[in-house]
């Protein structure tokens, strides 16, 4: 595992600061994305996962703040970078898709019209090389009737198609970082398959990493390399997609995957994990799993764990592994 | 296209029906013209015979059908004032109304764009506090008491714009002015919201994903779309704009269609009356018409059903 | 999944749980409502106790005072702090009498045209098909007549006084009572808690009363604070072209028309009664604004 | 083991047609001719994508729709024969659960008064006896009887799923419709519910009608499971046959189309991913309606419709050529 890696997140704080207080999103995550990687971050509403992609792409809304924590994209620390810096990272070096293809995509342009605009900011080419282009990376998403799509407005595409179309735009640039948000949640499971199979070939060949988002452990198997588990806003399990399917460490981790139904074995009876998804602005003291937690000792309750290494990168911030770590 | 606008034509029908038996209802409860059409020392046969040359003894239907088949023919009633037939009337003063409306109009419009963008985008900035603040005090503000005051201050104290009338530019420019601020509140509100709302829709984090300058992601991609419902409103202001005018017309005693109606409605003329509501509901209904269409012409997610 | 549940006045819900505390503090938060709602209670205050409150008798004609000037002015008297009318009678006095009538006509005709409006909404709206088209259809036909110009048609008719004119602008009104209704009951009753209530077999009178009824007050009372506002202003005009409220009853239309003729001259007679008109309805926008933010936070413009 | 519910031939066309003057009218056909039985105390799950017309055929059986042609036999009773006020007294024996936790519930009212409502419809109870009623309803999915007098938005999804499910078996119904009841919920929420479902279904001997577009969720708690497409049911057997040896060649793609959440078996799966997309229902394809996608299409199906036919026992499949080696996901 010698590549390099593209972007590092050091203990990064996202706070939102609304009517109700300030609410800790994110609440000092780090991990690392090398370069041709494919890094899952898996969690349920409310983990902070969404957040995290957005602090990275740089693109919260007003009531958000990055309190503290570094983003190192190829070298840069890009927290520090001014915004024209920054803009003309996205689209560019950095690119995301979005969990809703159909709102994701504006109703009153052309989809040629809002290919071509990222391809002419960033490439500083001309309107017709744009179209050339764009017509290009229309095909390469799968789409046969490229020339005629590039013409058409959103609202006709399915949802499938709006998709392939939300990556051709995040793709024309060729992107060194890729961040998809729950790109498949809305999608039937037969368009999920095309557009998952889709994503593996388009980043074969490219040295893109990819950084997904998802909530389904099933897309995490298909996809990941390493997997980062989120709960309440904090990492709780990071390690490598086939350790941690075979030796989740972390009880949140393991009754997530006790706890989902599988279609390729017989189960008599699910796993369940009691209670629920904390608040964000009522977080539990100590380890934030501790209200839920079968393994739940004296200790748990008011003092947090750390992210230790169990073995070689396999991290866990749970007080049972402490002593061997 | 066309088929659409044909439905919608139809649907017009319903609506002249309903506001023609609705005038017909108050001209009837109204009573009787006769009493001030005839010299106070007319005599009871006078009267009567005048009464049956207007069918003005017939029951209510056989009335009211009367009453359509004039209609049909763009035959309101002749006007006891001016003795004559009541349209030509209107119709002369309709251009001095429109004028009014359309100058308020414009005035409205390069108000509260700019301002509704600049407020929403730069939210709870001084220039958000400023305009969103004026917005709500223009709004509270009757509108023909910001007539007088605007008298008050231009025309007698500073002697720039005349007082009242039509005929020159400076004429026009604090009636448009008066309406036009007004018709302003309410838009610059308006547009605001419409913009606040659409900075948070996915696409406008999409275009700002592709790492597009917010000059554009706010003027091409979030006003594109926040112009829909902002055209529609306008057109739909209208009845407002109207209504409107005929206050401003009676505070710079503006030659308009409200001089004459409140006239009108002081003399019980019915008949311009009548004439008057047909022609203003008809011009509302024409604009709720064209702000459907373009509605439709504007946004490509809507087709023709 | 969370941001879903702010439909309609979560808050509202509350307050009925006791959580006075909670209105307070909310109201607290925003100053604009804070001063909204003072400006109206004030207002309520001044039309209650007008006869405490008034230093003279609005009606007294008084011919050695005639146009005095606001106090402060040159030439004023501070017998008369925002001076007298070409007759002699306070405008202050004038102004505070003023209060009742438009408070009044203003709560009553929105009454009226809420009652009108809900009740039609409410059967529109949930019956559909036929009765639904026919109802909007005359809904279409008073929205293309300005409400201005109908009740002036109406007043003509039935001859000025109170009575007619709240009966009036409830008419006109309840319009965009019926829309706003017939609107949010659609979505309503494509929600699943009323497929539910059906699916259980509750009656429809049932499901209009417990399910959509409470469901479409909180658009209610935020349309009915600021239709309050516009009704002032609309009985002034009214008032204003002579066919609103008629002498000797006091009304703030009615001192401005008064006054208009002397602009020129004595500029207090028509400043002071659109302040009042202004402030008033500045507070019933204020207070409106705010309840629309707290009850829906969608911003949603009717 | 009896039947309870029987659907014959059962339509919903939805009239969309452009303009008023074409003669030729255009329909949305969301259900165009499905039939199937349900047993007493089992679970029947309906899965597919969207537009194949699962939900409506939830509504249609609940009455909430109605139907354009077939029939709905609930108890041996066609429903539609039934006057307005016997449905209403037949209603109490079939209940809905409803996927959005957050507006299946009236946000005015507290959860005594939802969970009473369907008590106080068809019962008449005292009022001691109807709050015994509801804290025993309370009790049996789970939720704390000091949330009695608070309001919905109080609650979490999950928690607020619990309080349909309590207004759905308050009345003691034999079948409950359950449209996609777990599909908004968080992971490891849906566990909490698909487990109270199953033991309140052992508890009070229910039957289910279970839909959803979530295989995972179907297969855990269903007998048999109906698969549909553009209006049709492609296949319907019990669920170890469906999983690990499906007939129709949409069931296979289906199949292979849900992710496992097993990184070993990322690339051994060796079903099919199906190419294009899903029709719209109001432009259903000719023929078989599934050709355009299949991989095994002939000439046949372009042109001929397959009927829907019993292909072995309990096993039945709307297909010209049935797959003779489907390849399911099951571990043997």
């Amino acid at each position: 595992m010698g590549r390099e890696s593209l972007l590092e997140v050091r203990n990064l704080k996202t706070y939102f600061y609304t009517e109700d207080g300030v609410i800790p999103s994110v609440d000092g995550v780090s991990f690392t994305i090398k370069k041709g990687e494919t890094v899952a971050v898996v969690g349920e509403s409310g983990s902070g996962k969404s957040v995290t992609s957005l602090s990275i792409m740089g693109l919260l809304d007003a009531a958000g703040k990055i309190e503290s924590g570094t983003i190192i994209f190829e070298g840069n620390d890009i927290t520090k970078l001014s915004k024209k810096d920054r803009r003309k990272l996205r689209g560019n070096e950095m690119a995301m898709i979005f969990q809703e293809p159909l709102t994701s995509l504006n109703p009153l342009f052309t989809v040629g019209n809002q290919i071509s605009e990222a391809i002419k900011i960033h490439q500083k080419v001309d309107k017709k090389e744009a179209k050339k282009r764009s017509i290009e990376i229309l095909k390469k998403v799968g789409i046969a009737r490229a020339e005629k799509v590039y013409h058409s407005y959103p609202h006709l595409l399915s949802g499938g198609m709006r998709q392939r179309v939300m990556i051709a735009i995040a793709l024309s640039c060729n992107p060194k970082l890729l961040i998809a948000d729950e790109p498949t949640t809305a999608l039937d499971v037969t368009i999920q398959a095309q557009i998952l199979q889709l994503m593996k070939e388009l980043i074969k060949d490219k040295q893109t990493s990819i950084l997904f988002i998802t909530h389904d452990l099933g897309v995490v198997a298909e996809m990941a390399d390493q997997v980062i588990v989120m709960y309440a806003g904090q990492v709780v399990e990071y390690t490598d997609v086939f350790t941690l399917f075979k030796e989740a460490a972390h009880p949140y981790t393991k009754s997530l995957l006790a706890s989902t139904p599988k279609i390729h074995e017989q189960t008599e009876k699910l796993q369940v994990i009691e209670g629920t998804v904390p608040n964000p602005n009522a977080m539990p003291s100590g380890c934030r799993f501790h209200t839920r937690c079968p393994y739940v000792m004296e200790k748990c309750m008011n003092n947090e764990p750390v992210l230790t290494n169990i073995h070689t990168r396999h991290q866990v911030k749970c007080w049972l592994y402490e002593e061997e770590g | 296209m066309g088929k659409y606008i044909m439905r919608r034509l139809l649907q017009i029908i319903p609506v002249l029906f309903i506001i023609s038996f609705i005038v017909f209802c108050l001209v009837y409860v109204a009573g009787d013209p006769v009493a001030l059409m005839l010299p106070e020392d007319a005599s009871q046969e006078d009267i009567l015979q005048l009464r049956e040359s207007l069918g003005l003894n017939e029951p209510f239907y056989i009335q009211y059908f009367n009453y359509m088949v004039g209609l049909a023919q763009l035959d309101f009633g002749e006007s006891f004032r001016y003795n004559t037939s009541a349209l030509p009337i209107v119709l002369e003063r309709l251009p001095a109304t429109i004028e009014l409306a359309v100058a308020a109009m414009i005035v409205a419009i390069m108000i509260a764009i700019p301002l509704g963008i600049w407020s929403a985008t730069k939210k709870n900035s001084a220039i958000d506090v400023v305009a969103t603040g004026g917005a709500v005090i223009w709004k509270a503000m009757p509108n023909f008491w910001l007539g007088i005051m605007l008298i008050l201050i231009f025309s007698v104290m500073l002697g720039w714009f005349p007082v009242s009338g039509r005929g020159t530019w400076s004429h026009l420019i604090l009636p448009a002015i008066t309406l036009g601020t007004g018709i302003a509140a309410e838009m610059t509100r308006f547009i605001r919201s419409s913009m606040l709302e659409i900075m948070n829709q996915d696409y406008v984090r999409t275009a700002r994903s592709k790492g597009l300058k917010e000059f554009f992601v706010i003027h091409k991609h979030a006003f594109r779309n926040a112009l829909i419902p902002v055209v529609t409103i306008t057109a739909l202001q209208t009845s407002t704009v109207v209504g409107g005018t005929l206050i401003t017309e009676s505070v710079f005693s503006w030659p308009g269609l409200g001089q004459l109606l409140i006239q009108a409605v002081n003399t019980r003329d019915m008949a311009i009356v009548q004439a008057s509501v047909f022609i203003i509901a008809f011009i509302v209904i024409a604009m709720n018409l064209l702000a459907d269409i373009l509605y439709k012409l504007l946004d490509p997610r809507i087709t023709f059903r | 999944m969370e941001s879903k549940e702010n439909q309609w006045s979560d808050v509202l819900v509350k307050s009925k749980q006791g959580h006075l505390k909670r209105w307070l503090r909310l109201l607290l938060k925003s100053k604009t409502g804070t001063i909204g709602l003072l400006i109206v209670l004030l207002i309520i205050f001044i039309a209650i106790f007008a006869k405490l409150l008034a230093p003279h008798d609005p009606n007294q004609i008084n011919a050695a005072m005639m146009l005095k000037p606001p106090a402060w002015v040159e030439g004023g008297d501070t017998d008369y702090i925002l001076g007298t009318d070409n007759l002699g009678r306070d405008i202050l006095s004038r102004i505070i009498y003023g209060s009742q009538i438009s408070l009044v006509v203003g709560v009553a005709s929105v009454i009226l045209a809420g009652i009108i409006g809900i009740f039609i909404g409410l059967v529109s709206g949930f019956y559909g098909g036929f009765l639904d088209n026919i109802l909007m259809r005359i809904v279409d036909s008073f929205l293309a007549i300005p409400t201005i110009l109908f009740a002036l048609v109406i007043l003509t008719v039935f001859g000025p006084s109170a009575l007619t004119l709240i009966v009036v602008l409830g008419v006109t009104n309840w319009v965009q009572y019926a829309r706003l209704i017939r609107g949010e009951v659609l979505s309503l009753k494509e929600r699943e808690f009323v497929r539910a209530a059906r699916s259980m077999g509750v009656r429809d009178h049932k499901i209009i009363l417990k399910h959509l009824l409470p469901n479409v007050i909180s658009p209610f009372i935020v349309i009915s604070t600021l239709s309050v506002a516009t009704t002032i202003i609309l009985e002034a005009s009214l008032s204003f072209l002579g066919l609103g409220i008629q002498p000797p009853t006091i009304s703030w239309g009615g001192i401005l028309s008064d006054g208009r003729d002397y602009v020129a001259t004595s500029w207090w007679l028509a400043a002071f009664p659109g302040l009042a008109i202004t402030i008033t309805v500045l507070g019933m926008i204020f207070l409106g604004d705010w309840l629309r933010d707290v009850l829906d936070p969608r911003e949603k413009k009717v | 083991m009896t039947v309870i519910l029987s659907v014959r031939g059962l339509k919903k066309y939805f009239d969309v047609t452009e303009g008023w003057w074409k003669k030729e009218k255009q329909y949305l056909k969301a259900v165009d001719h499905i039939s199937f039985d349900v047993n007493h105390g089992e679970t029947l799950g309906i899965v597919g994508e969207s537009g194949c017309g699962k939900s409506t055929t939830g509504n249609l059986i609940m009455q909430l729709l109605e139907k354009t042609e077939g029939e709905i036999i609930f108890q041996g009773v066609d429903l539609s024969t039934l006057s307005k006020q016997q449905l209403r007294k037949k209603r109490a024996e079939m209940q809905m659960i409803f996927q959005d936790p957050f507006s299946s519930l009236n946000p005015r009212m507290k959860v005594f008064d939802i969970i009473a409502e369907p008590l106080l419809t068809h019962l008449n109870l005292s009022s001691e006896k109807l709050k015994e009623e509801v804290l025993s309803l309370m009790d049996q999915v789970g939720l704390d009887r000091s949330y009695i007098h608070r309001y919905p938005h109080e609650f979490s999804g999950g928690q607020r799923q619990r309080i349909g499910i309590a207004r759905a078996i308050a009345l003691q119904p034999k079948l409950i419709i359950c449209d996609e009841p777990v599909s908004a919920l968080d992971v490891s929420i849906q566990s909490q519910i698909l487990n109270l479902m199953s033991k309140l279904q052992k508890e009070l001997r229910l039957t289910f009608i279970f839909i959803a577009h979530g295989l995972p969720a179907v297969k855990y708690i269903s007998d048999k499971i109906a698969v549909m497409y553009l209006g049709k049911i492609v296949e319907l057997t019990t669920k170890e046959k469906l999983f690990s040896k499906p007939l129709h060649p949409y069931t296979e793609g289906l199949l292979s189309a849900v992710p496992l959440p097993d990184p070993m078996l990322r690339n051994k799966k060796d079903g099919v991913i199906l190419e294009g997309d899903i029709p719209s229902p109001t432009n259903i394809p000719s023929g078989c309606r599934f050709h355009p996608r299949c991989p095994h299409a002939q000439e046949k199906c372009k042109n001929e419709e397959p009927t829907f036919i019993a292909h072995e026992e309990e096993h039945y499949v709307a297909c010209h050529f049935p797959l003779k080696e489907g390849v399911g996901v099951l571990e043997k």
